[in-house]
């Protein structure tokens, strides 16, 4: 029988049915500790006067932890990628979002651990928010980072960022109509069934089990790796099945503080977050603000787009960087365009940092571009069917960043789509294929964006 | 976790008002959907809890011309009153979902607050148009009293029933997303009294439900639309604005009067 | 009542992989002395199904039975570098690599095989467990018998090791964005056309139909592309009438903290959903299968916005499409602003308009 | 207190308002009724008491002295599923699985007070329960067909309705 293409039931179906599959929360250890966090009540604020001694006292309590239980306090996400850190594990002097946390405190049980949350001295100085991406960039915003309040270490140096194609000075020249809008996709929350969650198990012989929900588990093990400053054969991560993620367990939510504090108390400690925490307090997917204008010819032509994003992304990078670089390798959708001007800024904001999500980067892309795609057939008064098929990428034609596209289905998926609406299109373009552009479909302003897709 | 409550589990109505006594450190729970969770993220930690369970409040009494329902009476049984009160059983099973329903009392639903970031309490609107009169314990002994008086001091008294004359005809409208876990926006309920008299009642409010007087005095539905909105105060949370909300409760009002024509 | 139907469409592509590349996963297999197939990945499986795609992978490369594979994803002593599932890579990317670990396992059963048979390990393949002759099927050997062989005639463990790396496609233009290398390992393509109904007097947006098409490449196990499909849907259609964060974005009041007050999708809102797969091969992927599970909550959005203007006729540009948006686009009935050959949406929205100066977004006439 | 845990009589020791969720995960081991929100809004935590589909979050262990509690463990084993459990096997009705038992435990109790394949019957049944994962078509189809009193072959999954395979298109 083959395997492939076949219907077979799931590997994990039975457990699943049958109530036995393991999720972390389900790993029960003798001894095992509570976590509850100090969280900041501010969108801004410094603070200062944190006193813990009141909580450590606490019967029942047996680890507080505070930045300066951090070997290493900030660890960037993406620093293989050169991403510098700029987020602390737990917030130094000042906070920057409302629900960042501060300190944390392993106990007997949950109102143990509660009480001596409410045990820790400090004091703030609130700061006005910085809420509006639109308002980053004006001399009276408040200022979030040493950086500004704009990401500025794309490839080193930019601080933003960019692409250039063609011209689109000349693509709004020869353009019949210029048609410009705004789309703006809102930040939502993941919604695992599960709430992130760890438990960490000091061993005998020195190392730390950490059972984690995490969605990438060697990702996980080198952020707590760092943190800690362990070699990796001292920590050793236990998962694989998660109770859903979409993206939100791509962050290392509890692990590493629950790792500092099984270390200190000595104790397996498990901290499970509460799902309003995980509502108010975990990342969310990015709200962002894109701006496009395209130049379009009256039959349907685009000659060039130029657009601007600003993705918020909270108070701190996370995957931001990442995530708009891959929104604007994508900025034309599923078509070619070949007069491109992009610039993308990561911009902070007071709210909780915002992460990876399903389709991230491109699902806010996507939203915008094909909104407007379906704007712009209307303002012309062409069929939204056509207009796509006409301007969709084709073999040999190129990316925004130049790369040669060699087998879209841009034409097969939206000829389909016309046939499950029951659409008949226009003889034209029922029979249209994903080829390579001659004819008609190769007009002047797509000649000198095309490469041969031999040398993908 | 609540080691330290004293829980106590009357078995008679009047077991309950006894104990509850003026009310005063007194954490009741009946179906418990609004209250359990409460205890769980340590918003409530009751000294002494009242567990109406066993109460015998979960009475239903339709048999003659008055309704009388227990406060104990989990929302879903409201929907065998589909015949007899139609906008009080489709604003029952419009609340949450089955098995909420099912464990959610009559009582707690009516002496529901908000949840902070959404109205509660949907049952107060049918009951208000129904002009029903609530029958309660607490300081100063039993009492019963027009429900819109018996909600400005809810939380302080122990309800234990609601009566009601039925009504000739009953609607309701809501503006709801489709999924029963949320909590309703907006909510219109109308009533045809037996002697003909129109009662309009709304929750999703920025307090609890009220009646909408000035809608009931109004001329024709478009009238009575517009009057709604200063029969209320409307206030933003996370479900909707009180901007949309103003302009949604007069659409509200019109199909209730719409449907209680229909039902005429 | 007043409520108007529309219909609106996207196309949209999504790239298989992470961005750039530079991504590994890694596996190992290893066979038992019964020709049980033990395979050993770190792709967490977060409900996507990756133990079982990754299984089929296996059963199908060795060419062993499904049932006769394990799958141990569960912990970073056994398990080799996996970079996470996100991306959609837990099928192309970390596929690849259970596939190539496969193939070594494959080859090391027929050389033992082909000692076995005295026969050339490329005249045999592996067929339902057993090592068969080409165009000889009566020479045969069970995977058990060349597993019993290999532990206890030649002292020898059959197992393979995969890796899948695509280079890190570094941009070497920072003005352009030109890269040196494709950035991505496939990229898949959609569709979708939904239909709505809204209510003109209250504004609710409902979904009443998504039909959408997906090029998977390959399904590799057509019920789990199915269950991807199904569920970035109805996130899909989240993101675009239901759910947000912020209520009243860019302020911060008003969060829900509550399934009752943050509206992620029921059962309730679902509408119909027809889907159409089709299968255009990936040249690189596992049996030319795409990553689509991202992508599938990509083009319900758009397609919605379009349908809802279908309906009514305003564009509500702001997700998601909330009864409040609807409303306040009704009234203020705004047409674009034209001037010379620019016809400009949304000018209320821009950074021309908000910003004090700080950013602007220019655009000629 | 006391209470009948799937058949088997158990004492418990817990305080009286710890939730009856606490109670089976924390007290006796029970771990397939899942922590999803504590606020009764998700189901996963769904149990059987008395025979009722029951928050076990809502629930102060009190309030149910004496009852008989039901969860997954206790409806079907590995070796003999009930047919809910075949069915949800065979529409592939669960991804994450962490909905999974409370969800099971509600379609139970639909099909157990004659609840009839009607899909939005179905779905108004079942509201309470959120999945993130599956965009419940199959959770639908496998309650449906449990309602219609179907046989299940496990080692197969069925196809969703409206799907179409156009195979290779240029």
């Amino acid at each position: 029988m083959k395997a492939v293409g076949a219907r077979l039931p799931r590997y994990d179906g039975i457990e699943h049915v049958t109530g036995r599959t393991q999720y972390v929360d389900d790993v029960k250890v003798p001894g095992t500790l509570w976590t509850k966090a100090l969280r900041s009540p501010h969108h801004s604020a410094s603070f200062s006067g944190l006193d813990t001694s009141r909580a450590e006292a606490m019967p029942g309590v047996h680890a507080v932890i505070t930045w300066e239980d951090v070997p290493l306090l900030e660890y960037g996400h993406l620093s293989a990628l050169g991403i510098p850190a700029d987020e602390p594990l737990l917030a130094k002097d000042e906070v920057r979002y409302k629900g960042q946390p501060i300190a944390l405190v392993a106990a007997e049980d949950e109102d143990t651990a509660q009480a001596a949350v409410e045990a820790i001295g400090i004091e703030f100085e609130e700061r006005t928010p910085l809420l509006d991406i639109r308002r980053a960039f004006d001399e009276d915003a408040p200022k979030i980072h040493q950086w500004g309040n704009w990401y500025p270490h794309f490839e080193g140096e930019m601080d933003r960022r960019q692409i250039r194609k063609g011209s689109i000075e000349q693509a709004f020249e020869q353009a019949d109509t210029i048609v410009q809008g705004v789309y703006r996709p809102a930040a939502i929350e993941h919604v695992p069934l599960e709430t992130q969650v760890s438990l960490v198990v000091p061993e005998a012989n020195g190392r730390l089990t950490i059972y984690s929900c995490t969605q990438a588990l060697y990702f996980s093990m080198g952020v707590v790796a760092a943190h800690l400053n362990v070699p990796l054969n001292k920590l050793k991560v236990v998962g694989g099945t998660v109770g859903g993620g979409f993206g939100g367990k791509v962050d290392t939510a509890t692990e590493t503080m629950c790792a500092l504090l099984a270390q200190k108390s000595g104790r397996p400690v498990k901290w499970r977050w509460t799902r309003e925490e995980e509502f108010l307090c975990s990342s969310t997917r990015a709200p962002w603000h894109m701006e496009i204008a395209d130049a379009v010819t009256k039959d349907g032509w685009i000659l060039g787009r130029k657009m601007l994003t600003l993705h918020d992304s909270g108070a701190y990078a996370r995957f931001s960087p990442y995530g708009l670089t891959k929104h604007s390798f994508h900025h034309t959708g599923a078509y070619t365009i070949p007069n491109l001007e992009f610039d993308g800024f990561v911009v902070f904001t007071n709210r909780v940092p915002t992460t990876a999500m399903r389709g991230f980067g491109v699902t806010s892309v996507s939203f915008a571009t094909e909104t407007h795609m379906s704007r712009i057939a209307h303002v012309l008064g062409l069929d939204p069917y056509e207009v796509r098929l006409k301007n969709a990428n084709r073999i040999g034609d190129t990316s925004p960043n130049r790369i040669v596209y060699t087998d879209p289905s841009t034409v097969p998926v939206v000829k389909a789509l016309a046939g499950g609406m029951g659409v008949e299109l226009a003889p034209d373009y029922a029979a249209m294929d994903r080829e390579q552009r001659t004819g008609d479909l190769l007009p002047e302003h797509l000649v000198g964006q095309l490469a041969d897709p031999e040398d993908h | 976790m609540t080691k330290a409550t004293e829980v106590i589990s009357p078995t008679s109505a009047d077991e309950a008002a006894s104990l509850f006594g003026d009310g005063s450190g007194v954490t009741v729970i009946a179906g418990g959907t609004i209250v359990v969770p409460d205890i769980t993220y340590g918003r409530v930690a009751p000294g002494k809890a009242l567990l109406l369970g066993g109460a015998g409040l979960d009475t239903l009494d339709a048999a003659g011309s008055t309704v009388t329902v227990g406060a104990g009476l989990p929302v879903q049984r409201l929907s065998e009153l589909a015949e007899d009160v139609e906008a009080l059983a489709e604003c029952a099973l419009n609340v949450a979902d089955y098995e909420v329903r099912r464990q959610g009392t009559v009582g707690g639903n009516v002496c529901a607050g908000a949840a902070g970031d959404a109205p509660r309490g949907d049952l107060q609107g049918p009951f208000l148009a129904l002009d029903a009169t609530a029958r309660s314990a607490g300081a100063g002994g039993e009492r019963s009293e027009p429900l819109e008086e018996f909600l400005a001091h809810r939380k302080d008294r122990l309800l234990l029933d609601l009566t009601f004359e039925k009504p000739a005809a009953s609607a309701f409208a809501s503006l709801d997303y489709p999924h029963t876990h949320a909590y309703t926006v907006l909510a219109v309920t109308g009533v045809r009294a037996a002697d003909g008299t129109v009662r309009l009642a709304a929750t999703g409010l920025a307090g609890h439900g009220a009646r909408l007087r000035a809608a009931e005095a109004a001329a024709d539905a478009d009238a009575a639309g517009a009057a709604a909105v200063g029969d209320v105060t409307l206030g933003d949370d996370a479900l909707a604005s009180a901007w949309y909300r103003e302009r949604a409760l007069p659409v509200l009002v019109r199909r209730v009067l719409a449907k209680l024509g229909e039902a005429a | 009542m007043a409520v108007k139907q529309g219909r609106g469409i996207a196309a949209i592509e999504y790239p298989t992989g992470m961005n750039q590349n530079g991504d590994p996963s890694q596996a190992w297999i290893k066979v038992k002395p019964d020709g049980r197939v033990d395979v050993f990945a770190g792709t967490s499986d977060i409900g996507n199904g990756s133990k079982t795609i990754q299984s089929q992978i296996v059963a199908e490369t060795i060419g062993v039975p499904y049932d006769w594979v394990t799958y141990d994803n569960s912990n970073t002593d056994s398990s080799p570098v996996c970079t996470g599932t996100f991306a959609s890579r837990a099928t192309f990317v970390a596929g690849k690599a259970v596939e190539k670990a496969a193939e070594r396992v494959r080859e090391r059963i027929l050389d033992i095989a082909g000692k076995e048979l005295e026969i050339d390990p490329s005249d045999l393949e592996v067929v339902d467990g057993e090592v068969v002759a080409k165009g000889a099927p009566q020479k045969k050997l069970g995977v058990p018998d060349v597993a019993a062989a290999a532990t206890w005639t030649y002292g020898e463990l059959i197992t393979g090791t995969g890796a899948q790396l695509k280079p890190y496609a570094a941009i070497v233009d920072a003005e352009t964005g030109e890269v040196d290398l494709p950035p991505h390992s496939a990229i898949s393509y959609a569709a979708c056309a939904a239909e709505v109904e809204v209510d003109e007097e209250t504004g609710v947006v409902q979904v009443t139909r998504l039909v959408q098409v997906y090029d998977v490449g390959r399904a590799i196990n057509p019920t789990l592309v199915e269950g991807q499909i199904e569920g970035g849907a109805i996130q899909g259609l989240g993101l675009g009438v239901l759910e947000n964060c912020y209520p009243y974005y860019p302020s911060v009041e008003h969060r829900g903290g509550q399934f009752g007050s943050y509206l992620a999708p029921g059962f309730e809102d679902l509408p119909q959903l027809d889907t159409i797969i089709i299968e255009n091969p990936s040249a690189d992927g596992p049996y030319g299968a795409k990553g689509i599970g991202e992508m599938a909550n990509n083009a319900q959005p758009p397609a919605i916005a379009a349908a809802v203007y279908d309906a009514v006729g305003v564009w509500v540009t702001e997700l998601p499409i909330t009864p409040e948006k609807v409303l306040r686009a009704l009234e203020a009935k705004a047409e674009p602003v034209r001037e010379g050959k620019r016809v400009t949406f949304d000018a209320e929205l821009s950074v021309n308009t908000v910003s004090q100066g700080g950013i602007a977004f220019e655009v000629p006439a | 207190m006391n209470l009948t845990v799937n058949g088997i009589a158990r004492e418990i020791e817990s305080a009286p308002l710890t939730t009856l969720l606490d109670v089976l995960r924390e007290e006796l081991g029970v771990t397939s009724p899942k922590v999803g929100c504590e606020q009764g809004g998700c189901g996963s935590c769904t149990v059987l008491v008395d025979g009722e589909p029951q928050r076990a979050c809502l629930t102060a262990v009190a309030a149910v002295e004496g009852a008989e509690v039901t969860t997954v463990e206790g409806i079907g084993t590995a070796d003999s599923l009930s047919a809910v459990q075949q069915a949800f096997t065979h529409h592939y009705a669960a991804q994450c699985g962490f909905c999974t038992s409370g969800m099971m435990l509600a379609a139970e109790a639909y099909v157990q007070r004659g609840g009839t394949d009607d899909r939005e019957a179905i779905q108004e049944a079942l509201a309470g329960h959120v999945c993130r994962c599956t965009g419940y078509v199959k959770i639908i189809d496998a309650v449906a067909a449990v309602a219609r009193g179907e046989e299940f072959d496990i080692t197969v999954t069925a196809a969703s309705p409206g799907m179409t395979n156009l195979g290779g298109v240029q």
